[in-house]
């Protein structure tokens, strides 16, 4: 095995281009290293690509933030700009294993890991994060919803390096949450999850939102019924039975150790209704 | 002569008894006697057993005196965690 | 004249005793090193010229091995040597036989982590690299993991031809042990009864989960002669087994117990250290070798997995007629007794008129169980334990009343067999009713949970020694690896019986060649057992020091008496001598007669069982089937606590692993018959922020079989809480929870299913 | 297969050592450079027993690649003491005997003074949350919560 850390983004490029065997990129290697001590992959090259500039920044632009590729959880969870704007996405990000974890994890790294139950990404859905890429044929943008094409795999072409991942701007009024069930507190994978993103306008009526699930379904579920069963309403209760019957409706998940079918359908819709009030209440909305 | 109680599962071993009386003065003559009159007890002893006398068990202590009026148990070896 | 304290009397001298050191709270001798991190645990020992060694496990649940070609490997460059069962030693009886089998398997593999196969090189790298060119070729066999589909007629038979003792007509070859218990007319019992419940649970296996794998570096020389450094709860276990394994007199292996990182009953038995012996025999270095966390989970003992059958008939006021249980444990592929110790402590908080336990052990596809805390009786008292809480619901009585109403005192004919002494349940369960905890009030979702548990408490060989220093310190050998603080609980025993303060007192475990023999750190028997010895081992130096005081006053030994760490006259007719003290014995030691020392060898009897009480509030969310424990109280009978935070601390964490085991821990395996979880982020032992402070009520009900009243108290705070949560849950959640672990999917199941 | 030169500080001493690129920051640490505090008690980063700083950053060792550590700080708990005199949360966890085995105190050790250095006065759910990931089989965490808590109100009024 090679270890390599190059100190631009063409030269982890070209690392990662001419590699004939496997390669791994290397952000905060919490999958990464773990996957090597099962000796579940057995990498021919590990690029490490902290070392190129921009990767640790978090900078505003256009009213949104761009996240560097190996800025941690902890480092967004510090960021008072970030939270303000996507507490939702930076809570989901937290969620990802421990303290030391968050020392390390990224949200590019929880992108490209391609679980089905990562935290971070059903909330980066509803956000309308985009990935930036860049690879052997230049750099190009990719809304983060289609990375994951299936567990453990990603759209991404050999060569390919998510540079950065980027938040939007965001109306007024605005609020996300991100809630997934987990049979402890901590140190768990989902069982279910959801991430909710709405607007509200002046007389607390939601105008625009958006549902995902995560961990019940190969890749994330982004449920429109849901999100139509709250737009035009103040979270009644019969919109909040609406979503999460919608939710539970969408779910298409497995039997494993983790969860039964019934359990994660069950819950999603239960984690979709109380992310979804959450939300509202972070739109200023009160109930 | 002493009574020996023994658990209920040797009732194969002593032709469905498990009270049980033989001469003894101490628990290694107990279980000497015990294996005497019931051979099939003799394994089960040898594979290691525990003995209590008036509530206190002793695990091996032949030289344990004990007195007519004892009550004596005969259980399975145990062993913690 | 030394006093001569009698066993059997001793409640009385409890009575008059004002302790000094016993019952204070000194800092730990060895807690500096582990803040600091200096403390050298198993996998912390290196030596030079030192290999690495790995182990080719079974991937198959059940299979025959055809044939193993270690050829490749062997001519890998940087592997030493190889080992396979070949390279052992046939044991005699069979439970060695079983231990050795389990470290290498012979003929066949039993379940999936079995090991097969062990090389030694220069790294674990070459050794990883060095198992892929293992050939070994399998005959692949029908497999069985679950205790009730084991013993159907229909299960694959794991050890064909092997005969069991006492197994009655109609059980299957997998039944390896078969017990029962109890007494009284049992038809008669339930006859009596106004009510009656039956219900069946199911446990599932669950891991000590001690935070250091498994760790071991053996090395052996042409000479013959060895020495293994190990993380072990027992190094003259680890002794004798391994010598015996590789074929080598006892004597000339040497065994030193590192610092143990937890053990919890897991490191009562050997897995490496036969191995890394054999390795370092064939090898000529010295071999380490450390399991990875999934290497504990596949291989090391769990405990076992059971299903049971119980029976309980009450009167209308909550008295026990009759009560009956059919528990039924796996414990892998070998037998052992663990459903025997549940059968015998099912029902021993009871003062019952008829009562019958019977216990099989079944054989499965699983690795070769181990002790585990109170091993057995946790499974069974939770069975034992929800019946009753069950009855107090449909009766509407308070379950505390019901369980005092019942409770075995002095004088009650066990469910096991002997009648008890001095026993602290009552004493205990009143504690808890008392406490403020039980009259709180409890919130919507709210459930509280009551459990009685007990433990019986072992004793066993036990060897001390201590040496008087010319400086008036003293420094005791005691042979128990110390696993939770007992360097500090037998420094306080020397200290009081000396009469010297706590720190001049050092006490280490010593090597296998330093001391006689001891058991293993098990059974919590190390604070009564050691700490016994450490008194009598101190008496027999006091002894010495009074002769000593007697002959430079020109007195007869018997005219002197010791008080509060000096030799003084026992009277104004014995002589007008000022008090001479330890230091000042010692200092002249050389010219009164040489160096003085104590030491004492027993096989300890008189343990004292122990019972304790929990109370537990959870919250149980009823859309995610979430428990939360909100609160908890443990109450235990410890006897005379030695060093009350450790005492406090067995019970907490105790309790805690109970309420692993009660709602998230278990070992999954799938269809394939492989263990699903072997890590700890998906077997779930309970983290920090899963839980309140563990408020813990020691109670001091005096053991009559120790001069200052200790039991045992490392073992019994695992038993109530698997029932004590399922009955807070099922308060809680409205409906009865019979299936452990009570994990979200199954309550939300059965809150779905009962309405 | 070659090796990696790395230059590092580590307790704020000047180390260079070689390591393969498949090792972590725990083997070099335990193997290469003789500090065996950090313990591996997963190697997957679920049990926290190999907590260290990484230019004051908490992490697992064993979910860093030795490789890594090039031009960075490492503290590890053979760094908390100021020659004999304890730090105080070692002191704590002493007094409070907030240790059975003690083998998974080194990495509550370097994980609580982390949380100290960042929130000097934590709240109980706080300390429960940010220690969740070192994982202690022994205590039930009752006296482990206790001791950061009383280490935490001892810094504060120091």
């Amino acid at each position: 095995m090679r270890f390599e850390s190059p100190d631009t983004i063409e030269q982890a490029v070209e690392l990662l281009n001419t590699c004939d065997g496997i390669s791994r990129l290397l952000a905060g290697g919490t999958d990464v290293l773990v996957q090597l001590r099962l000796a579940l992959v057995e990498p021919d090259l590990i690029v490490d690509i902290k070392n190129i500039a921009g990767m640790r920044n978090i900078t505003a632009e256009d009213g949104g933030f761009r996240i560097g590729a190996a800025v941690s959880g902890a480092e967004m969870g510090e960021h008072e700009g970030l939270v303000a704007l996507w507490p939702g996405v930076v809570e989901a990000m937290e969620l990802v294993g421990s303290t030391q974890v968050q020392g390390r994890a990224t949200l590019a790294g929880n992108l490209c890991n391609a679980s089905p139950a990562a935290d971070s990404v059903p909330a980066m859905v509803v956000a309308n994060a985009v990935a930036r890429i860049v690879g052997p044929n230049g750099t190009r943008d990719c809304p983060v919803i289609d990375i994951p094409v299936g567990p453990s795999k990603t759209s991404l072409a050999k060569g390919e390096v998510i540079t950065s991942i980027y938040l939007p701007a965001r109306p007024d009024n605005s609020g996300d949450a991100y809630l997934r069930f987990i049979p402890r507190t901590e140190m768990d994978i989902a069982v279910s999850s959801a991430g909710v993103n709405l607007t509200i306008d002046s007389a607390g009526v939601v105008t625009q939102a958006q549902v995902s699930l995560g961990a019940v379904a190969p890749t994330v579920l982004v449920v429109d019924d849901a999100a139509k069963a709250i737009i035009g309403t103040k979270l009644d209760d019969d919109a909040i039975s609406a979503l999460q019957a919608a939710c539970s409706a969408a779910c298409n998940p497995i039997d494993d150790k983790r969860g039964t079918v019934e359990f994660r359908t069950k819950t999603a819709g239960v984690m979709a209704k109380r992310a979804a009030l959450i939300a509202y209440s972070r739109a200023g909305g009160s109930k | 002569m002493v009574k020996v109680n023994l658990w209920g599962s040797l009732r194969s071993a002593t032709g469905g008894l498990t009270e049980v009386e033989v001469d003894a003065k101490n628990t290694g003559e107990m279980l000497k006697a015990l294996a005497k009159k019931y051979p099939a007890l003799e394994l089960i002893i040898e594979g290691g057993v525990s003995v209590a006398i008036d509530g206190q068990i002793y695990k091996e202590a032949w030289f344990t005196p004990i007195k007519p009026d004892s009550e004596v148990v005969l259980m399975p070896y145990m062993k913690g965690g | 004249m030394v006093t001569e304290y009698k066993e059997g009397s001793v409640g009385a001298e409890l009575g008059q005793r004002e302790f000094k050191v016993v019952g204070t709270r000194p800092p730990r001798p060895d807690g500096v090193d582990k803040v600091t991190g200096r403390a050298l645990f198993g996998a912390d020992l290196t030596a030079p010229g030192m290999l690495h060694a790995t182990i080719l496990r079974s991937p198959h649940a059940h299979a025959k091995i055809v044939s193993i070609d270690t050829s490749a490997a062997l001519a890998m460059d940087g592997v030493k040597a190889v080992v396979t069962s070949d390279d052992f030693v046939k044991q005699g009886g069979s439970g060695n036989q079983d231990t050795l089998d389990n470290c290498m398997a012979r003929g066949k593999v039993f379940y999936d982590g079995h090991a097969v196969v062990a090389v030694a090189a220069t790294s674990v790298m070459v050794a990883n690299a060095a198992l892929k060119l293992i050939k070994v070729e399998y005959e692949i066999l029908p497999h069985e993991t679950d205790v009730d589909a084991a013993m159907l007629d229909s299960a694959p038979v794991l050890h064909a031809g092997r005969k069991f003792r006492n197994i009655p007509e109609g059980n299957n070859a997998n039944v390896s042990g078969f017990w029962e218990f109890g007494h009284g007319d049992i038809d008669e019992g339930f006859a009596k009864a106004d009510i009656i419940v039956e219900r069946s649970f199911k446990t599932a296996a669950t891991h000590q989960g001690y935070i250091e794998p498994h760790a071991t570096l053996a090395t052996m020389g042409p000479d013959g002669r060895g020495e293994i450094w190990v993380s072990t709860q027992g190094h003259y276990m680890v002794r004798d087994l391994s010598a015996a394994f590789v074929g080598m007199e006892t004597s000339q292996l040497r065994v030193t117990a590192a610092e143990i990182g937890g053990g919890f009953g897991g490191k009562t038995t050997v897995y490496l250290e036969p191995v890394a012996l054999a390795l370092s025999k064939k090898s000529g270095r010295p071999v380490k070798m450390v399991m990875t966390r999934e290497e504990v989970f596949r291989a090391s003992g769990p405990t076992t997995s059971s299903s049971t059958d119980v029976k309980i008939g009450m009167t209308k006021d909550g008295r026990i007629t009759a009560g009956q249980a059919k528990p039924r444990y796996q414990g892998g592929a070998y037998p052992n007794i663990t459903a025997m110790l549940g059968a015998m402590t099912a029902f021993a908080s009871y003062d019952l008129e008829a009562v019958q336990t019977q216990a099989w052990n079944v054989l499965t596809n699983r690795p070769k169980q181990a002790a585990y805390r109170a091993p057995g009786a946790p499974m069974a008292i939770y069975t034992v334990e929800s019946v009753i809480d069950e009855l107090c619901q449909k009766l509407d009585l308070d379950p505390i009343e019901v369980r005092l109403m019942n409770a075995a005192k002095k004088g009650t004919l066990s469910s096991y067999g002997p009648t008890f002494d001095e026993i602290g349940l009552v004493a205990t369960l009143e504690a808890a009713k008392a406490h403020p905890h039980y009259a709180a009030p409890l919130g919507p979702n709210q459930g509280r949970g009551v459990s009685c548990g007990f433990w019986f408490n072992f004793a066993g060989n036990t060897s001390v020694s201590m040496g008087i220093n010319e400086d008036g310190t003293v420094s005791v050998i005691e042979g128990n690896p110390d696993i939770g603080g007992s360097r500090a609980s037998i420094s306080m025993m020397a200290a009081e019986e000396l009469g010297i303060p706590f720190d001049k007192v050092r006490t280490i475990v010593g090597d296998t060649n330093s001391i006689g023999f001891n058991d293993v750190t098990d059974g919590s028997r190390v604070t009564f057992s050691v700490g016994l010895a450490t008194i009598k081992a101190a008496r027999a130096a006091i002894q010495n020091m009074c002769g000593r005081a007697a002959q430079v006053w020109g007195i007869d030994a018997d005219a002197v008496d010791w008080v509060d760490g000096a030799a003084v006259p026992t009277g104004h007719n014995a002589g007008e001598f000022p008090p001479m003290t330890l230091a000042e014995i010692a200092a002249d030691s050389a010219k009164t007669g040489g160096p003085i020392a104590g030491h004492h060898e027993v096989n300890a009897d008189g343990a004292g069982v122990s019972f304790g009480v929990h109370l537990v509030d959870v919250e149980v969310d009823p859309e995610t089937g979430f428990t939360e424990i909100k609160r908890y109280t443990v109450f235990q009978d410890a006897g005379k606590a030695i060093h009350p935070d450790y005492v406090e601390g067995q019970m907490q964490g105790g309790a805690v692993q109970g309420i692993g085991w009660a709602l998230n821990e278990e070992y999954i395996y799938g269809e394939d018959g492989k263990l699903q979880n072997a890590g700890f982020l998906d077997y779930r032992i309970p983290v920090a922020s899963d839980l309140p402070m563990i408020d813990a009520v020691i109670l001091e009900i005096p053991n009559p079989g120790h001069p200052y009243g200790v039991r045992g108290v490392g073992e019994t705070g695992i038993v109530p809480p698997l029932a004590a949560v399922a009955n807070g849950v099922s308060h809680a959640a409205g409906v009865r929870m019979s299936e452990l672990p009570m994990s979200p999917p199954r309550i939300l199941a059965a809150i779905d299913g009962a309405k | 297969m070659s090796k990696i030169h790395v230059s590092t500080s580590i307790n704020g001493d000047a180390v260079e050592y070689l390591c393969d690129p498949s090792e972590t920051l725990l083997d070099v640490l335990r193997n290469r450079v003789g500090l065996t505090g950090a313990k591996e008690g997963c190697g997957s980063g679920d049990c926290g027993a190999c907590s260290v700083e990484l230019d004051g950053r908490l992490v697992c060792s064993c979910l860093v690649l030795a490789a890594e550590a090039e031009g960075k700080e490492v503290s590890t708990v053979e760094g908390m003491a100021d020659g004999e005199k304890l730090h105080v949360l070692q002191q704590k966890i002493l007094d409070h005997a907030a240790l059975q085995c003690g083998v998974c105190t080194p990495g509550i050790l370097v994980a609580a003074k982390a949380l100290l250095e960042k929130n000097p006065d934590p709240t109980e759910t706080e300390v429960r949350y940010w220690l969740a990931g070192n994982l202690c089989r022994c205590t039930g965490y009752d006296k482990i919560i206790r001791a950061v808590m009383d280490a935490a109100a001892e810094m504060r009024g120091a």
